[in-house]
């Protein structure tokens, strides 16, 4: 059998990264090929080389058999090679149906009109396949990352590939979208559709992938069946032995309680939320998406107004009319969406880590103190080992996973007693993210209140001194860290009224 | 009920204008009349300056005063108003038509032609001159520079016209103008201002290049014209009778008003001044600061 | 799942809800009318009055209309109203240089502002010149193209039989004399409804909104970007073609100097229509009701005699009140 | 891992590192200065002519200077050029009427420009009006008050000994005759070099870019993005306050029907200097150079006798290639 795509010896070099470097990947039909690396090893450039969203430097690229340039996205959609991209690319003021079918609009009245009835119809059928329940008209600036990211998964899926690349698809999701999504994946398996698969969620490679390519700072390091152990696949992919950051859950009890979340409400998505937490605990949100977690986050930020609700921090009542406010009563918030919330993008990566804590920097509280800067920064840097050729590279140039890592450092460095991670993990590779689990047993054993809003349920359970479940808004229940299970977190987080 | 008689004219942020405006105002205090005087900000907005005409009509006034951006373009208002019996005075440019009953205006060309004499007669009636206009296409702009470029043509053909630039009566680009001026035409002996910013602009823009010797003559007039012909900066310069514009044309509107029969041009007349006769009570009279 | 009221997403959260373009400027322009109504009624609710506020909206209008579209693209074109001015000249050009027939020269002229539009597209795309710049080079040329081409001198077209029906003549009024409403507000009302369409229906609309929106991902949708910015430009050059036969038609004549400035005028109105500078976001609707917005204000002030300075000041002011209470009204709903 | 940071050479690390590559505007510079040069000697390589093309840049050098801060925010101000003007007017008020000594005078118009930008500032983040119509009323409102205050009038400052040394005097040519360079030339510089700190080496400057990057990620960030925007126009108020005390300087007088314009004329240099409209990245040495790529143009075309309607056909074909080549250049490096 031919396979759908070969590479062989391609590199790809950006000004001061040699991103690709030699590197060969194949893909069969009716395959699912999981490539796997730490963040910035070159996997979405390798991908997006096959989607015409780069052009290789050299080596060579074949589909079934023939030797092919791919010269654009066009070319690579007439090639019916389809990718659903790490980073969202949708068009916020466009509807969903809109934006999955931009550039193959149907057309009415002799081809003058826009048949949108059409398109209504075709992504309803597509939602319905996903089991997805929203209506096609609704803009896409509206919807939460998850849904945007399913409708990211619609629009891929109505392009009908024969090579669907899929970067990192469920970052965002929960499991049950995440279950949904592999339901459609083996269906498309079986119609003889290769699909690239990327994730750092270890689980997942296990239960969909039939092959493993590992990468490793942009070079090739092997392919291997699925069934390999997944501890040698991470050697390979670090090329050194992991540290399991064990959960310890000392007694926080005699504590103080340094966040104090009281009657908290906003119109449905918060609906009377009081809850505590004490100096060195870790207190994870548990909930299916659009449970309300983010809203609680970001009104106890005072990033958006609430109705009522106070929020006392060590006993405190804080004004919370903008996070100027909740900063400076020392809590600190990492957004769920980095693009929009967490990173200012054209700026270099030194500057983004000292944004929120620029005032510690100065000199007459004017002048930058560029050497500070940079030994804070370095710091950083090296300690969440984030790969960037320099301190002064534009952020946006990093890849998805070293611009997460960027946004954690800018709260560590800004040293909140309060700090609340949403999605902290979103698109880190499993070593970074052991880091990162160490790194919050570490605050909190140095007497921080931590709050952790994840939807990877082993990730809660990991982590969380006590979790709080969410449900539409409210709080549905608390689980002390030892007592918690997927099974029971799963069940507080579906119990609607 | 009180006589309102509105004055669309070209423009109300010159120096001219004011003046023209002044002594609308004081017609309007001797013959007990209410007088608005509007115009668009710059002299091409001639559509600008129709919808300006098109409201003072709707505000049923008793006599009009127009000062046409272009001759031709506002007729079928000034139909309208012809047709409301409404009169309209013309004022410092005509309109082509039958239907202003008078224009009171300065010969653009004649003084322009009488600006070439004296120049003329300063750089000794040779050499290279140039003209910093004020603007491209309006009636004063043109007629201005073509009053003068053809005096020098027909008079003297031993002056030569070498360069034509516009500065938009703009005192700081007028002056940068001066300045280039002199670097490209070292031998340049005259410069032609046609109103005021220009004039003014020359004689900054000679000042800070330190070139002496270069005769400028002037446009119109305001304070600090006066002062650099005073100093000897500019040679001296062309006056209208801006005030006297103004006055006449509300005076014309009344009569008009009263039945009374009008000629069809009231030349409100120009004068050379310099620093000989700055002073004069009959020139003083015309000035404005 | 019913959807409750999506208090999270991102697009609202940093546009203060403007995403649902609720056309509530309407709201400011009948204050205006109101508040002028009530201080002079005799003068500025009469009809000629109000036609005449009609007919001094309809160049601004149309040009307004035409930068909507290349501002929901997130680009500028300042070129507009040299375009308009140019597009008179070569309609000057067309039948009174040339002589060609008036319909030949009408779409003579609307075809050179698609050519000038492409041209500063072009110039975006493939020079990856930023629109301002490069429709701030395209109104510098076109300035001076349009005084070199008419020598400085008007093109009059008194010679042409009927020209000046086209903004001036009233079919309505031929029909209905109680109601003669001039052709330029017709043309003016066609071309909004037209555009209109061609926003919300077409391709081109699709796609004006999308680039605005993303134009990364319009890219990676596989979509010829480049040829649809340069078509968007065209159709806009084009409708500025409109706008330069309205007022050569209004004007009986091509005023080469005319027009710098205009593009202001035309961006006001868009903005205070409730089009976003930052793209993705706009109507045709809010758009003329921009323009009447800036045409009424100016109006009633001349009518109320007020002082040409404080004239000034007020429209600064109101400008930014007017943008404002939209902005509180539609925060509100 | 981070590799050594080599590319901080003493010029990037000047103008903020991120901009290295912005400094090629200059090759354009250099490309038109020579062509003037070639075609005419004696005329343009003169001292003169080299002081006046210093001069002519002055003015519009510290508007653009001025711009460049509000448009990293990724906004605009359109008021920069009538702003100006309204300080003089102010410095004329002050020193003339008022008889106030010449460096309150000077210290009150800045003042006054700070007053202004924080208005427009306040504007946009307490009334949320978008920068555009903000800083367009802002600019007819001043506009308007500087002709009431006049009542249309120049006011001159014959009577303020010393007041036209600012702009025309020669501090430099005191000291070393053969070098005229007049203080206006040097007040430029000082203010270039002074906001180039400030942009580059100050907490201002860091939120000037990163308001520009994604100003919703910076509010996140627990700043108080509207006082820091409020002070960032506040800022660029007083800068265009110089500007406005340079002209009056020149001109030895207040102008108050002049400036309007100008605000083009000094966005153009700043994009001519490689900042991004779109906001986030830009150098106060690019500024300058777009500046001064628009005055040799100017001046060189005047010198060479080119007809003005030539003069806007090839300065509108020269700023499209200028950001062209500008472009090719950094894709290239
Ligand atoms: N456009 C670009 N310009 C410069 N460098 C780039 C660019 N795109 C990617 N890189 C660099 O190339 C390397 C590989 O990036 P890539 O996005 O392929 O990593 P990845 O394996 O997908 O990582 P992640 O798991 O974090 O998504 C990184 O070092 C990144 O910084
Ligand atoms: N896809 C959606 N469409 C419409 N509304 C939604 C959607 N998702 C969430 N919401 C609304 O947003 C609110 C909560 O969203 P929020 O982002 O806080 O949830 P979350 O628990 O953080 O989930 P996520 O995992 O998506 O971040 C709810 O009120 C819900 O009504
Ligand atoms: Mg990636
Ligand atoms: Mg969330």
């Amino acid at each position: 059998m031919t396979p759908l795509v070969a590479i062989k010896n391609l590199s790809k070099s950006f000004p001061g990264v040699k991103a690709l470097d030699k590197v060969q990947f194949d893909l069969m039909p009716g395959e699912v090929h999981a490539l796997m690396g730490e963040n910035g090893a070159g996997k979405s450039t390798l991908m997006k080389i096959l989607a015409g969203v780069y052009r290789k430097d050299s080596g060579e690229l074949c589909l079934d058999g023939q030797p092919t340039e791919i010269d654009g996205p066009a070319h690579a959609q007439a090639l019916a090679i389809g990718i659903i991209h790490q980073e969202l690319h949708l068009m916020a003021h466009l509807t969903a149906a809109q934006n999955i079918f931009l550039g193959r609009e149907p057309r009415k009245c002799g081809g003058l009109l826009l048949d949108e009835d059409a398109i209504h119809r075709d992504t309803q059928a597509l939602f319905d396949r996903l089991n997805l329940s929203m209506p096609p008209s609704t803009p896409i600036g509206e919807l939460t990352v998850a849904r945007q990211q399913m409708v990211e998964i619609a629009k891929a899926l109505s392009h009908k590939s024969r090579v669907l690349i899929m970067d990192e698809p469920t970052a965002a999701l929960n499991n049950a979208e995440i279950d949904e999504l592999f339901r459609i994946i083996r269906q498309l398996k079986s119609e003889g559709v290769g699909i690239v698969y990327i994730s750092h969620k270890m689980d997942e490679i296990q239960r969909i992938a039939d092959r493993i390519t590992v990468m490793r700072d942009g070079t090739y390091v092997a392919t291997r069946p699925a069934s390999t152990p997944m501890a040698d696949v991470i050697a390979m992919m670090v090329g050194r032995k992991l540290e399991h950051a064990h959960k310890s859950i000392p007694d926080t009890s005699s504590n103080e309680v340094l966040l104090d979340v009281r009657g908290l409400n906003r119109g449905r998505a918060i609906r009377d939320v009081s809850f505590t937490v004490r100096r060195g605990e870790i207190l994870g949100f548990a909930g299916l998406m659009g449970a309300g977690r983010t809203e609680v986050a970001r009104a106890v930020f005072g990033a958006d107004r609430i109705d009522n609700g106070e929020v006392r921090v060590r006993g405190q009542v804080i004004r919370l009319e903008s996070p100027q406010d909740a900063v400076q009563a020392g809590i600190g918030y990492l957004s769920e969406d980095r693009k929009h919330f967490g990173l200012a993008t054209g700026m270099d990566v030194e500057s983004n880590i000292t944004l929120p804590s620029l005032k510690r920097w100065l000199t007459w509280g004017v002048f930058l103190n560029r050497s500070a800067i940079r030994v804070v920064s370095q710091t950083m840097v090296d300690k969440l080992r984030i790969k960037t050729p320099s301190l002064l590279q534009t952020a946006k140039l990093l890849s998805g996973g070293n611009q997460q890592k960027v946004v954690i450092a800018k709260w560590l460095v800004q040293d909140c007693e309060v700090l609340i991670f949403d999605e902290p993990t979103r698109g880190i590779d499993v070593g970074a993210k052991s880091e990162i689990y160490k790194l919050l047993n570490d605050l909190a054993a140095q007497g921080r209140a931590i709050i952790v809003i994840s939807s990877e349920l082993p990730e809660v359970l990991q982590l969380s001194h006590r979790v709080l479940v969410m449900c539409e808004g409210r709080i549905t229940g608390e689980v002390s860290g030892e007592a918690a299970t997927q099974e029971s977190l799963m069940a507080l987080a579906t119990q609607r009224d | 009920q009180e006589i309102y008689i509105p004055l669309i004219s070209k423009g109300f942020q010159h120096q001219f204008w004011q003046a023209v405006k002044q002594g609308a105002d004081q017609a309007a205090k001797d013959y007990k009349v209410k007088v608005t005087f509007e115009g668009p900000e710059t002299e091409q907005q001639v559509d600008k300056q129709i919808d300006m005409l098109s409201a003072a009509l709707a505000k049923k006034p008793a006599a009009i005063g127009f000062a046409a951006l272009d001759s031709k373009a506002a007729i079928p208002l000034l139909k309208k108003a012809q047709a409301a019996k409404i009169p309209v005075i013309a004022f410092d440019s005509g309109v082509d038509s039958d239907i202003v009953l008078t224009t009171a205006q300065t010969d653009s060309k004649a003084a322009a032609a009488l600006a070439a004499d004296k120049m003329a007669e300063k750089i000794g009636g040779e050499g290279e001159v140039a003209v910093i206009g004020h603007d491209q296409t309006s009636t004063t702009g043109t007629g201005r520079r073509d009053g003068f470029v053809e005096q020098i043509k027909a008079k003297y053909p031993k002056i030569k016209v070498v360069d034509i630039q516009y500065g938009g009566g703009d005192h700081l680009k007028s002056a940068e103008i001066a300045k280039t001026l002199v670097q490209a035409h070292p031998k340049l002996k005259g410069i032609f201002g046609t109103n005021e910013g220009s004039a003014i602009g020359a004689g900054k823009g000679l000042k800070e290049a330190k070139k002496s010797g270069v005769v400028i003559i002037g446009f119109d007039s305001g304070k600090a014209q006066k002062d650099m012909i005073n100093d000897g900066t500019i040679a001296g310069a062309i006056t209208q009778n801006p005030v006297g514009i103004g006055y006449k044309t509300v005076e014309a509107a009344v009569k008009a008003l009263k039945g009374e029969k009008l000629p069809k041009i009231i030349d409100t007349g120009f004068y050379y001044y310099d620093k000989s006769n700055i002073s004069d009570p009959k020139i003083a009279a015309v000035l404005y600061d | 799942m019913t959807l409750p009221t999506t208090s999270t997403s991102w697009l609202s959260r940093l546009s203060g809800g403007q995403a649902k373009q609720k056309l509530l400027a309407f709201a400011s322009l009948i204050a205006l009318i109101l508040v002028f109504t009530v201080l002079k009624p005799d003068a500025f609710m009469t009809q000629d009055n109000i036609i005449g506020i009609l007919q001094s909206t309809t160049v601004i209008g149309v040009l307004a209309i035409a930068s909507t579209f290349i501002i929901i693209t997130s680009g500028i074109d300042l070129s507009v109203g040299v375009l308009m001015t140019f597009c008179a000249v070569m309609a000057g050009v067309f039948m009174v240089s040339w002589g060609l027939p008036m319909p030949l020269g009408l779409l003579g002229a609307v075809a050179m502002g698609a050519l000038c539009g492409s041209a500063s597209g072009l110039a975006i795309t493939k020079l990856k010149v930023p629109p301002f710049i490069a429709t701030l080079g395209m109104m510098m040329l076109l300035k001076g193209t349009s005084l070199i081409i008419t020598s400085t001198r008007p093109i009059y077209f008194s010679d042409v039989e009927g020209f000046d029906q086209i903004a001036l003549g009233s079919v309505i009024g031929d029909l209905i004399p109680a109601l003669p409403i001039p052709n330029g507000v017709l043309i003016l009302f066609v071309v909004a409804v037209v555009c209109s369409i061609v926003l919300n229906k077409t391709v081109l609309g699709r796609y004006t909104f999308a680039l605005g929106s993303n134009e990364e991902a319009v890219r990676l949708s596989g979509v010829n970007v480049d040829r649809w910015k340069v078509i968007i430009y065209a159709f806009a050059g084009g409708i500025c073609g409109i706008s330069g036969l309205l007022i050569a038609s209004r004007l009986n004549s091509a005023q080469p100097a005319l027009g710098q400035g205009y593009e202001l005028d035309a961006i006001a109105a868009v903005v205070i229509g409730g089009t976003s500078l930052s793209g993705g976001v706009g109507t045709i609707l809010g758009t003329i009701i921009g323009a009447f917005i800036m045409s009424v204000l100016i109006n009633g002030l001349r009518i109320m005699s007020v002082a040409q300075e404080w004239q000034m000041v007020l429209t600064g002011l109101i400008i930014i009140l007017a943008v404002y209470t939209d902005n509180l009204r539609r925060n509100k709903s």
